[in-house]
């Protein structure tokens, strides 16, 4: 039977991909993707809790809206500071990137 | 005995995670950034299919066209500009354990949190409220409840618009 | 809704009830799979003999039937028993699987375009928005498979491929979202049903004009077919393909010309609606016909135009036409205009 | 029919999966086994030329920032289809936001444009 705690199990389970890889992954690129996932996770609980609790009103999903545009937007802006770090750098390894200034 | 032809959803949802964690697995720990990228893809799709399974289709929509459509295509985009000729540049050993212990503190978290949920289970719906939600109800909601996000919104677009083509800009 | 077999005697008419069932002969025959073939290996006939005619040639004549029009049986089976050579260190898990990717992309969205009141497979509410979201899927995996080549020419022609289809994308949105204010829905069937009085194409003409250009330029037709364009760039993208591979991405860009025609017919031209003396399917596909002719003709006629021209028109003129276009429908719409048109 | 859209399209996708796979799965079966390394018939295609050095070049840069605008517009695109569904029942004093959303995004546009189409930045 799926009931509100599968989807927050789902999600726990993605947050913890994507904080794993966090923590653990050195190149720029990975490190964007494990942050895209946490995000997805949180969408489906927002989704997920306002089909469950609020059902008349469509509250979460507008949040889950914003949070999609939001992302995609730090996605964009996240993947141009890869391409400015490698030009500096000539890598995406974020353990080179210790250096304050160029 | 009348029966509607329909796969249960349980047998749905069960499919829909195990692709959603794997492929998300896979984007973590593919050895080609490519495969990253397809993976990550993937698990956004079934991630789309969690948000049909709780009536919400243009948010699935939504999901697939911006986040597969486009932001997909923007890391595609950027691993091709970012490789090298001699492969893959970032050596993903990890050192004295790390991984190990970033194993510990998301599983740690992951399991915390599910359990959590698990004990107020009961306390929780155990099924959805039937309630019809029409396709045209986001948008209304979106343009007349919520009008200051909106213009947040937009200056955050462009914002992110010039912000990242600066970046990105040779610089003379 | 069905009764489910208990005795194997029961089993014959529960068969019998799946197979006659509405949902069953959508999926299987008229707008589903056998008609998908057809119409799928009929365009790729249809394009070279009226390619012929126009160049006063006569075009594929030998493989039987009117006109050789059993030459694309006769491809097929060629195509089925060729070698498929891997390029040298090309990846070849993502170069096997991309065809059958970029098929079921171009097939997917049939599932919710209409070809008659009932002559559809799934009344999806957010039809319209499903069909954007399955093609804009088409550039990233264009870009996988070029990428995969691990050859010089696929690899410009994917890059292409992508920027083009990712410039018009935009407009051509745009250019729809007119049609989905007039209609007041994103459904396919209730947008070809609010043309029973006049079809878009008048109140909206301008976004057709607009939509049909992205559609050209989504399709990678002359004159926007800088992804392949064949003195430069060999073949483009597909440069690298043979044999049943090949075929694949052959039969996925057909399916997208027809995919793309029938859109064009169900927002602009009307769906289904015409005389009655001819069922609701046949109009659709005679519009469709007419649709897809257009935009084959322009690759007999027309130079190929350069690249920073595509990108002006796309990002400054078609952008900007597109929004105007939705002032104006806001105009109309608010103004009654289309009230005294009986909309 | 009382068949829920989704699981219609569910079987679709299915069904042409079933129906297409053979198409490609059916050569490969039968060319595969077969198969002998041939480092001549697999070379890249080249016009003719033996093909040298590195095949996947990082010439793109000039088509990123059309890529980017479009992953910002593709937002604005799919939030207008959520309003143009309802447009007619929504005051109008509402849309007037949406004309205010599209005119604040009307001037990043033209700069990013502008700084688009300057071939020397890129």
């Amino acid at each position: 039977m799926v009931t509100l705690v599968s989807y927050i199990v789902v999600s726990a389970a993605l947050l913890g991909i994507g904080i794993y890889g966090l923590s653990v992954k050195r190149n720029a690129i990975r490190i964007l993707f494990a942050v895209e996932i946490i995000v997805n996770a949180a969408n489906i609980n927002f989704a997920a809790f306002t089909r469950y609790l609020n059902p008349p009103t469509v509250s979460g999903q507008v949040i889950v809206f914003y949070s999609i545009a939001a992302s995609a937007m730090e996605a964009a802006v996240g993947l141009a500071l890869i391409l400015v770090a490698f030009r500096l750098n000539n890598s995406i390894d974020v353990r080179k990137m210790d250096k304050l200034k160029g | 005995m009348e029966v509607t032809l329909a796969v249960p959803p349980d047998v749905v949802f069960v499919i829909l995670a195990t692709i959603t964690l794997l492929a998300a697995i896979l984007a973590l720990q593919a050895k080609e950034l490519i495969y990253g990228a397809i993976g990550l893809g993937i698990s956004f799709i079934g991630i789309a299919g969690f948000f049909v399974l709780l009536d919400a289709p243009y948010l699935a929509m939504l999901q697939i066209a911006i986040y597969v459509g486009a932001v997909v295509v923007l890391i595609l985009f950027t691993i091709m500009l970012v490789r090298r000729e001699e492969g893959e540049e970032v050596t993903e050993k990890s050192e004295r354990g790390e991984g190990a212990a970033g194993l510990w503190i998301a599983g740690l978290l992951a399991v915390s949190i599910a359990g959590i949920a698990a004990l107020a289970g009961p306390n929780l719906a155990q099924t959805p409220p039937n309630a019809e939600l029409p396709v045209s109800e986001l948008g209304p909601v979106l343009v007349t409840q919520y009008p200051v996000p909106l213009v947040i919104l937009a200056l955050v677009l462009s914002a992110a618009l010039l912000g990242a083509l600066m970046l990105a800009k040779v610089e003379r | 809704m069905v009764n489910i077999p208990t005795t194997p005697a029961d089993l014959i008419p529960f068969i019998i009830s799946i197979i006659t069932s509405h949902t069953f002969i959508t999926l299987i025959i008229f707008p589903g799979m056998i008609h998908l073939m057809l119409a799928g290996s009929f365009l790729t006939w249809y394009e070279r003999k009226l390619l012929a005619r126009i160049q006063l040639r006569i075009g594929p004549l030998y493989a039987g039937g009117p006109g050789g029009i059993l030459q694309p049986v006769a491809d097929g089976v060629k195509l089925i028993f060729k070698e498929v050579i891997l390029p040298y260190k090309a990846d070849r898990t993502l170069f096997i699987s991309i065809p059958l990717v970029l098929i079921f992309l171009g097939t997917l969205p049939f599932a919710v375009i209409p070809f008659g009141q009932h002559w559809v497979i799934a009344n999806l509410d957010v039809g319209l928005v499903f069909v954007f979201a399955t093609t804009s899927i088409f550039p990233s995996m264009i870009i996988i498979f070029a990428w995969a080549s691990n050859s010089k020419y696929p690899f410009i022609g994917g890059l292409r491929s992508l920027f083009q289809q990712v410039a018009y994308e935009i407009p051509m949105w745009i250019s729809a979202l007119s049609v989905v204010i007039l209609a007041g829905s994103l459904n396919l069937v209730d947008i070809v049903n609010a043309q029973a009085k006049i079809w878009f194409i008048v109140p909206a003409f301008l976004s057709f004009i607009v939509f049909f250009i992205c559609v050209m330029a989504e399709l990678e037709r002359l004159p926007f077919d800088l992804p392949e364009a064949e003195p430069e760039l060999v073949a483009g993208w597909y440069t690298e393909a043979s044999g049943a591979i090949f075929m694949a991405l052959f039969l996925a860009l057909y399916l997208k010309l027809y995919m793309m025609s029938t859109l064009v017919t169900d927002l602009f031209l009307g769906g289904w609606w015409g005389p009655s003396f001819l069922p609701q399917p046949v109009w659709t596909i005679l519009k469709t016909m007419v649709v897809a002719t257009a935009i084959i003709i322009p690759r007999g006629i027309y130079p190929r135009i350069r690249v920073d021209m595509l990108i002006k028109l796309g990002w400054t003129r078609l952008l900007i036409i597109a929004l105007v276009n939705v002032f104006l429908t806001l105009l109309i719409v608010n103004t009654g205009v289309l009230a005294a048109w009986g909309l | 029919m009382a068949l829920n859209p989704w699981f219609v399209i569910m079987i679709w996708a299915v069904l042409i999966l079933i129906m297409m796979g053979p198409l490609l799965t059916i050569p490969y079966l039968i060319v595969f086994p077969s198969r002998k390394e041939n480092p001549f018939r697999d070379m890249p295609f080249e016009s003719g030329q033996v093909p040298q050095g590195y095949a996947r070049h990082r010439l793109a840069m000039q088509y990123y920032p059309f890529v980017l605008m479009f992953v910002v517009f593709d937002v604005v695109g799919m939030f207008l289809f959520a309003w143009g569904i309802s447009f007619t029942k929504i005051p109008i004093s509402s849309s007037l936001m949406v004309l205010l959303f599209l005119l604040l995004l009307g001037a990043p546009l033209g700069y990013a444009l502008r700084l688009a189409l300057r071939r020397e930045n890129w």
